[in-house]
């Protein structure tokens, strides 16, 4: 059954908190929305998922007022609004909640949180009543965060919570949350939802939009599928199931659960002794210890900015450390290093923020193939040139390989949806077949078509014989890859557990607290 | 990202401009009440209308192409080098001592020397801003304009107090030997039997030039270090996990681009002046950024940006001596009037094309839902 | 037609290329006949501008500034036809007339002038940039200065090194205000367009300046104590007058052939006593009957009076 | 080194740094909101013709200033145009602001007071040099402490306070939050619900408001008429102060104070005579000079960090790619 088409007589009756009809969007070339219709209930939790790319979230900035539809009409309670911009969205009660957040990177999480909906001219008044509403709202949802910490300081699953705390402040009735989870830890996510459930209780009405179907199927009362640009379809979440929602979106069965056998680990890979990272002045690693062998994936878990970033940073040479780092029964250069030198010792890095690390935003597709390996002899035509048309044609092969949409190698990066910019990135790397894998939060922001691929690969290197440092903030994902598990919190290990822990001990580790405390 | 076909995006979208641009020049020289028509017929003429205007344009052209480049090879590593001015005033010194105290037997040994001394002293010039932008982080905007400054004292110093010969009012160099006299134009194309004008100074390194815009293309995008010093100029922190030494990049950026500025000064003043002279460089080195702006960092757009310029620095020349066909007298328009056309052709085609191309991008989809 | 170029400064700079337009504008209201005129853009235009005036029948092509020497030289023996002059600047060839200047002399009485006005013994030189040119107007005034008080003090004072130092009247004034902090109550200034703002600021500080090229004593009177007037308006007019029989070679205008002078008029009448006058005719009577003599920087380098 | 001659240098310091100092306040908005801006120069220049033609017309110093203001808010709405609206590039639009002023002051000049772009010079219509020490009758001559602090034009005043001023707008405002806040990250201020574009309108106008007094100060204050290219590079040194300051007000009064302070000092010694003392060398005044530009990067290099500039600075807002 679906609500979208019927939704045209209903509104009269129960109107909809939200309308949309007839929406399309193109970004040149690139048709994001096509004709889509989509009838969201009052009081309700609306999940929207689809492959990356299929433009949920070109669909919601639509109805945040970000980006302007080419064609459509938008209902708010069954009366038609125009949205030119975000100032009528929020005027007519729309909060959002963006995937890439929308945060003043210097400003206190005070300054972002009143800026725009400041009360008067003068900031002192304004910033003393957000405060006041601020410690309300954190005791009401308990999503504490320092007032008064500059945003940048913040771990993104912090930053997560400001940008929810400024949609509750300018009190939306309508809260959209763009892949909301996608940075939060098993815990963080359920109180999440938790708050999410209490706002609907109160007739607030939620639109959500994740990759992980167990939060579609536990959280919301409507789900809506879209794909390639169009809306597949909307049922309601009782009268479906993961398999169901995971063809509907993909168009093909989907596995689900990792599958793979018992590893037998060889010979040792990798022995990180003492490891220490200090960053600007703060000592964020704290003398870490442990080794990987080949044909073997250690998971390490840990909530966000618990040192697993400045770890991966420190094995990829990206980051100065102290103590020691023994690859392949060589110690390696711990200062004055870069990326190139770890790649020449049989290390592949993907790092955990593409964006920032793992591509170059302008560069076409073809170009970030190379990145990290422009020197590597096989895309040199001589001494001098580089074989470009080499690189094209790897990166073809690759796109192949890894289904990255759309195939083409010259778009640049910041044109791909963020799983399949993860895709090109987890590609370079995991084709050179490194001896040890670096990879970080493989799987953020990609849909499940992608992550059952992303993580076929990573089994296929370790079945390959070769090492891989999974980090991860899905425990999910750790447990179901890993054949080790290693818990991070405050820049220590605070154990080893095997994968099949259950989730609550490992939750309890993540949160620094050892069995017997 | 534009919807309009390329060719339109290249090639009439700034013709599109550069009209609107000389529109309101011709307002503005009626409205002191000179013809329009007459002036930029004359300048037109005067420019491209004789091998000598020609060969003006192409020498104005050379100039603006090196420093050019120069400034452009900075941006790609997101490098504000506004220091061409001043690593080309050293350039001069460069050639100057290449040109008058070495007893080279031939003017192609002469080229090789200036060639490597101007080079060596702009990219020496360009050398401490670099190493303290890279490793002090001191802002290349501010290092590299004082290094004008400092340039400018150097110079005249020298000239008044070392290069200046005995009792000359000038302060200048004395006249280098004729034998290093680069050829000209005329002598080129002579070679191949092309008859062309003596007259205008523009001369090999012309070619030179040019070669060097196709040697920087090669550069920024069929090499390693190219692709380096565009990596790191998009996104600092990626280029280090890439093996990228950020240190290494902003050096070799900054080097070339202050070598290349510097060789402008062998077209101005081995090729052009045969003498250093106070300004040799006469503010090329900011036409080279807005050169370097308009040509979009491209070597290609580059070059037509230069002749661009050229034709403007020339067609005012020109302008400066029209006469009125009709009445035979001499037209009264100030050269002012010309920096003002170079400033509106500047803003136009350099940064109003989106004014441009969005009606366009209308019609053109107006005509495609007509065919 | 006769033809003028004028220097970079443009003809508006208040002295120099100024003075020469008002020599062609003087000739062309006599005579009623018409001239072509050109303000140089850039040094490579030189070259170019000399060529198409001869080219197209301008006879005389009149210059003004040493800068075109070299060019000229280069140029001058294509054109055997046209008659050149050259201002500033020594060009030996058959087709060209030579006017140099002998700013040192008008420099010196204007110094003489200084000396004599000066009640703190201390005066100011503003120069626009350190050429020998400049140099040269800077020596003969301290050599004046000396002749009226040895035991005086010339504060010198070049404005910059760049372009702008031509064009920075601020700065001009801020030199002057320095330098009248250091005691000077006479200020000289040789700076071109910089030169507006000493003088102005020397009418603020109710001290004297001393104007350059042309007379520039209306600008403040009262205060402008006198301009060091280089007569490049005789020369253009002459160059003018004398038409396609142009007498080439070298013309010294000097104090005698009333090419350097002082100026007088009604804006500074009251500023000079009647003993300054009479000692600065004598001074100019020397220099020219020879028993005074002023050195010219440019003949060996140096100045007796003055380091620069 | 004798107290008179201190007191001047300072004196000088602080009228030379008054230009740069509104220069690099105007600069400072512009580039807090994430428009680059260049064309400072351009734009004091024009307004420091159009101050001083107005005024020599009217006779008015105010119709002065405010014609001084009009001309650069002119060009300003020209920049906002090309690099706001149209999106274009801020540094091509800076540099062809920059050529605007510089022939089109001359060639109107030219035509209407026909001396060659300059204008004539002003009597009554020049601002007041000294109006408080008039104000109390006190002769700064006699008085070189009162001079030093009371002897200067209002502007002068207006240049200081416009620093505390600044601060307070930019860190206790509604407006300067939101400005900071679209230097940074525009579409944060966006989806705020907050235009971006008239935020960096409003503060390329308050730019050139600042530029305009730069501008009048020079041509009606330090001197009575307009003078071609008078600006002789201001508008850079002030840029250069302004990254010097690291886009932060009051460090910006202390930059452009040293600025001002290093160039009274190049005036002060010139041609130094060692021989004076004894050493057969007299350092030139080329060096002298060039002392500020050289110890201007020394100090840069030595005490000066890292200057990161407004984040969004630069870019015009796109939203789609
Ligand atoms: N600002 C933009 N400019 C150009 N193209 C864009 C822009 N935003 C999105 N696109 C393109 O539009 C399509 C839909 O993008 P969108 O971000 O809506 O997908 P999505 O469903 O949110 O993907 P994901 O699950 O990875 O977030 C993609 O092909 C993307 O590349
Ligand atoms: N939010 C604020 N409230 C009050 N004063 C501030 C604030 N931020 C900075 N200041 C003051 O302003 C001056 C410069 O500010 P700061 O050093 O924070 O620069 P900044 O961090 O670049 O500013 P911003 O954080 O707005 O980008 C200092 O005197 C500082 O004390
Ligand atoms: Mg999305
Ligand atoms: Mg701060």
């Amino acid at each position: 059954m679906s609500l979208g088409t019927s939704s045209g007589r209903q509104a009269t009756a129960a109107p909809f908190a939200i309308e949309l009809r007839g929406i399309s969007k193109s970004f040149g070339p690139v048709q994001a929305n096509r004709d889509i219709n989509i009838a969201v209930p009052k009081g309700t939790i609306h999940g929207i998922i689809g492959e990356n790319g299929a433009g949920k979230s070109t669909l919601m900035s639509i109805l945040y007022g970000f980006y302007k539809a080419d064609a459509g009409t938008i209902l708010i309670n069954g009366t038609e609004t125009a949205i030119p911009d975000s100032q009528s969205a929020i005027r007519a009660g729309i909060g959002m909640v963006f995937q890439h957040f929308k945060l003043v990177q210097n400003f206190t999480v005070l300054e972002n949180i009143i800026l725009g909906a400041e009360d008067g001219p003068l900031l002192n008044t304004s910033l003393a009543r957000a405060r006041k509403a601020l410690t309300d709202l954190s005791r009401e949802y308990d999503l504490d965060v320092d007032p008064d910490a500059v945003v940048e300081d913040l771990s993104v699953g912090h930053q997560q919570r400001v940008e929810i705390l400024k949609a509750l402040y300018r009190q939306a009735d309508i809260l959209i949350l763009d892949e909301p989870t996608g940075v939060l830890t098993p815990e963080e996510a359920d109180h999440l939802f938790r708050i999410l459930g209490g706002l609907r209780d109160q007739g607030k009405t939620v639109i959500l939009i994740t990759h992980k179907l167990r939060e579609i199927m536990e959280t919301t009362d409507n789900v809506s599928v879209m794909r390639r640009g169009t809306m597949v379809g909307t049922v309601k979440t009782a009268e479906t199931n993961p398999e169901q929602l995971a063809e509907l979106m993909v168009g093909r069965k989907v596995l689900l659960q990792v599958d793979k056998d018992a590893a037998n680990p060889g010979r040792e890979v990798l022995r990180v002794e003492d490891l220490r990272v200090t960053t600007d002045g703060v000592e964020r690693l704290k003398g870490v210890s442990f080794s990987i062998r080949a044909g073997e994936i250690v998971g390490i878990a840990g909530v966000a900015g618990n040192g697993q970033s400045e770890l991966l940073e420190a094995l990829g040479g990206i980051a100065e450390a102290r103590g020691r780092i023994v690859m392949n029964g060589a110690d390696l250069a711990l200062k004055g290093l870069n990326g190139q030198s770890r790649r020449e010792a049989g290390i592949a890095h993907v790092p955990e923020d593409r964006q920032v690390l793992g591509l170059i935003m302008d560069f076409a597709a073809w170009e970030n193939v190379g990145f990290g390996y422009h020197n590597d002899p096989k895309y040199q035509k001589n001494a001098v040139l580089m074989d470009n048309a080499a690189l094209r044609a790897d990166t073809e092969a690759k796109m192949a390989r890894f289904d990255v949409r759309p195939p083409i190698p010259t778009l640049a990066a910041k044109n791909f949806s963020g799983g399949n910019q993860q895709k090109i990135v987890v590609a370079r790397e995991i084709e050179r077949n490194p001896d040890l894998l670096l990879i970080g939060q493989p799987t953020r922001g990609v849909d499940i078509g992608a992550i059952e691929f992303i993580h076929k690969q990573i089994v296929a290197l370790r079945d390959a014989g070769k090492a891989v440092l999974l980090v991860s903030v899905e425990l999910d994902e750790i447990r179901s890859l890993s054949d080790r598990v290693l818990v991070m919190f405050d820049g220590q290990i605070m154990g080893e557990r095997p994968p099949q822990t259950d989730e609550r001990e490992l939750g309890l580790l993540m949160a620094g607290m050892t069995e017997k405390s | 990202m534009t919807k309009l076909p390329r060719w339109a995006d290249v090639v009439l979208v700034p013709l599109i401009c550069l009209a609107i641009a000389f529109v309101f020049c011709g307002i503005l020289i009626a409205s002191i009440g000179q013809s329009p028509v007459v002036a930029l017929t004359s300048m037109i003429t005067g420019a491209l209308g004789t091998q000598t205007g020609w060969g003006y344009t192409l020498f104005y052209a050379t100039n603006f192409m090196l420093t050019g480049l120069g400034v452009s090879i900075a941006f790609h590593a997101s490098l504000f080098n506004i220091g061409g001015e001043g690593q080309a005033t050293l350039g001069g010194f460069g050639v100057a001592i290449a040109c008058l105290f070495f007893p080279w037997p031939h003017w192609s040994m002469a080229l090789l020397g200036s060639i490597t001394l101007s080079a060596l002293f702009g990219a020496l010039w360009a050398l401490i801003p670099a190493w303290l932008q890279a490793k002090r982080g001191s802002h290349i905007v501010i290092t590299t304009m004082m290094f004008n400054f400092i340039a400018y004292a150097l110079i005249s110093y020298l000239l008044v107090n070392v290069l200046k010969p005995e009792g000359t009012m000038d302060p200048a160099t004395a006249r280098f030997d004729k034998a290093f006299n680069l050829p000209k134009l005329a002598d080129i194309f002579g070679a191949v039997g092309i008859p062309f004008s003596k007259a205008p100074p523009a001369n090999i390194m012309l070619f030179v030039a040019l070669g060097l815009a196709f040697a920087t293309w090669v550069l920024l995008w069929h090499t390693r270090l190219g692709y380096a010093i565009r990596a790191f100029g998009k996104q600092e922190k990626a280029a280090v996990y890439a093996g990228i030494g950020p240190v290494r990049i902003t050096l070799y950026a900054l080097l070339l681009s202050g070598g290349i500025s510097g060789l402008m000064a062998v077209n101005a003043v081995q090729g052009g002046a045969h003498r250093l002279v106070l300004n040799s460089v006469e503010g090329a080195g900011f036409i080279g950024i807005a050169v370097a702006l308009m040509g979009r960092n491209h070597p290609f757009g580059i070059v037509l940006a230069s002749l661009l310029f050229g034709f403007l620095y020339q067609g005012g020349n020109q302008l400066a001596l029209a006469t009125d066909p009709v009445t035979g007298e001499q037209l009264k328009i100030p050269r002012e009037v010309i920096i003002v056309l170079q400033a509106l052709v500047i803003l136009f085609t350099g940064a109003l094309p989106y004014m441009v191309q969005r009606p366009l991008e209308k019609l053109f989809a107006k005509l495609k839902g007509a065919a | 037609e006769p033809a003028i170029i004028y220097d970079v400064g443009g003809k508006n700079d208040k002295s120099f290329n100024e003075a020469a337009f008002n020599g062609a504008t003087k000739w062309a209201t006599e005579t009623g006949g018409t001239f072509k005129e050109l303000e140089m853009q850039n040094e490579a235009q030189r070259e170019q501008a000399l060529r198409q005036l001869a080219e197209s029948g301008a006879n005389p092509i009149v210059m003004t500034g040493f800068a075109f020497g070299d060019t000229l030289n280069a140029v001058a023996a294509d054109y055997p036809e046209t008659k050149f002059a050259i201002i500033d600047m020594v060009v030996d060839q058959p087709n060209v007339k030579s006017v140099v200047f002998t700013e040192e002399q008008g420099s010196y009485l204007v110094g003489l002038m200084a000396g004599l006005a000066s009640k703190t013994g201390t005066v100011g030189f503003i120069g626009g940039m350190d050429i020998p040119l400049i140099r040269k107007f800077g020596c003969g005034y301290a050599q004046g200065v000396m002749a009226a008080n040895p035991a005086a003090k010339v504060v010198l004072n070049m404005t910059g090194t760049d372009g702008s130092a031509w064009n920075n009247p601020v700065k001009g004034a801020e030199i002057a205000k320095s330098q009248q902090s250091q005691g000077a109550d006479v200020i000289y200034a040789a700076a071109g367009a910089t030169g507006v703002g000493v003088l102005q600021a020397a009418a603020d500080l109710k001290i004297l300046s001393i104007g350059v090229d042309s007379n520039q004593n209306y600008m403040h009177p009262g205060s402008v104590l006198t301009s060091m007037l280089k007569r490049v308006d005789n020369a253009v007019y002459e160059a003018f007058k004398e038409g396609a029989d142009l007498k080439t070679g070298i013309n010294v205008m000097d104090l005698a052939a009333g090419g350097v002078d002082y100026a007088m008029d009604e804006n500074n009448a009251p500023l000079v006593t009647d003993d300054m006058k009479a000692k600065v005719e004598a001074a100019k009577a020397g220099i020219i009957d020879g028993s005074i003599k002023v050195h010219d920087y440019m003949s060996d380098n140096t100045c007796p009076a003055a380091t620069f | 080194m004798d107290l008179i001659a201190i007191l001047q240098i300072l004196e000088s310091t602080i009228r030379m740094s008054t230009p740069l100092l509104f220069a690099c306040l105007a600069g400072l908005y512009s580039e807090r909101a994430g428009v680059f801006d260049i064309g400072l120069e351009g734009k004091m220049l024009a307004a420091a013709f159009a101050g001083a033609a107005a005024a020599a017309v009217t006779g008015s110093a105010l119709a002065g200033v405010l014609a001084g203001i009009g001309a650069a808010l002119i060009l300003a709405a020209v920049h906002g145009l090309a690099s706001i609206t149209f999106r274009g590039n801020q540094l091509i639009s800076g540099v062809a602001i920059n050529f605007f002023a510089s022939g089109l002051t001359i060639v109107l000049g030219a035509a209407w007071f026909g001396q060659g772009g300059q204008t004539p010079a002003l009597s009554e219509g020049r601002l007041a040099q000294t109006p408080i020490l008039d104000l109390f009758g006190i002769d700064g001559h006699a008085h070189p402490v009162l001079e030093l602090f009371l002897g200067h034009g209002i502007l002068v005043y207006v240049a200081l306070l416009a620093v505390p001023f600044t601060w307070w707008l930019l860190y206790r405002t509604r407006f300067g939050l939101r400005l900071r806040a679209v230097g940074e990250n525009p579409a944060a201020v966006d989806t705020a619900g907050v235009s971006v574009v008239r935020l960096r309108y409003a503060a390329v106008g308050i730019t050139a408001v600042l530029c305009g007094l730069a501008g009048v100060y020079m041509s009606m204050g330090l001197n009575t008429s307009f003078q071609r290219e008078m600006t002789a590079g201001r508008g850079y040194i002030a840029l250069a102060a302004l990254i010097f300051a690291k886009w932060k007000p009051v460090p910006a009064l202390w930059a452009c104070l040293l600025f001002g302070f290093l160039d009274a000092i190049s005036i002060r010694f010139q041609n130094i005579d060692l021989n004076g003392i004894g050493i057969p060398v007299v350092i030139p005044g080329q060096f002298t000079n060039a002392l500020p530009f050289i110890l201007t990067v020394i100090i840069l290099a030595g005490f000066v960090g890292k200057a990161i500039p407004p984040r969004a600075g630069g870019e015009p807002y796109v939203k789609e790619r």
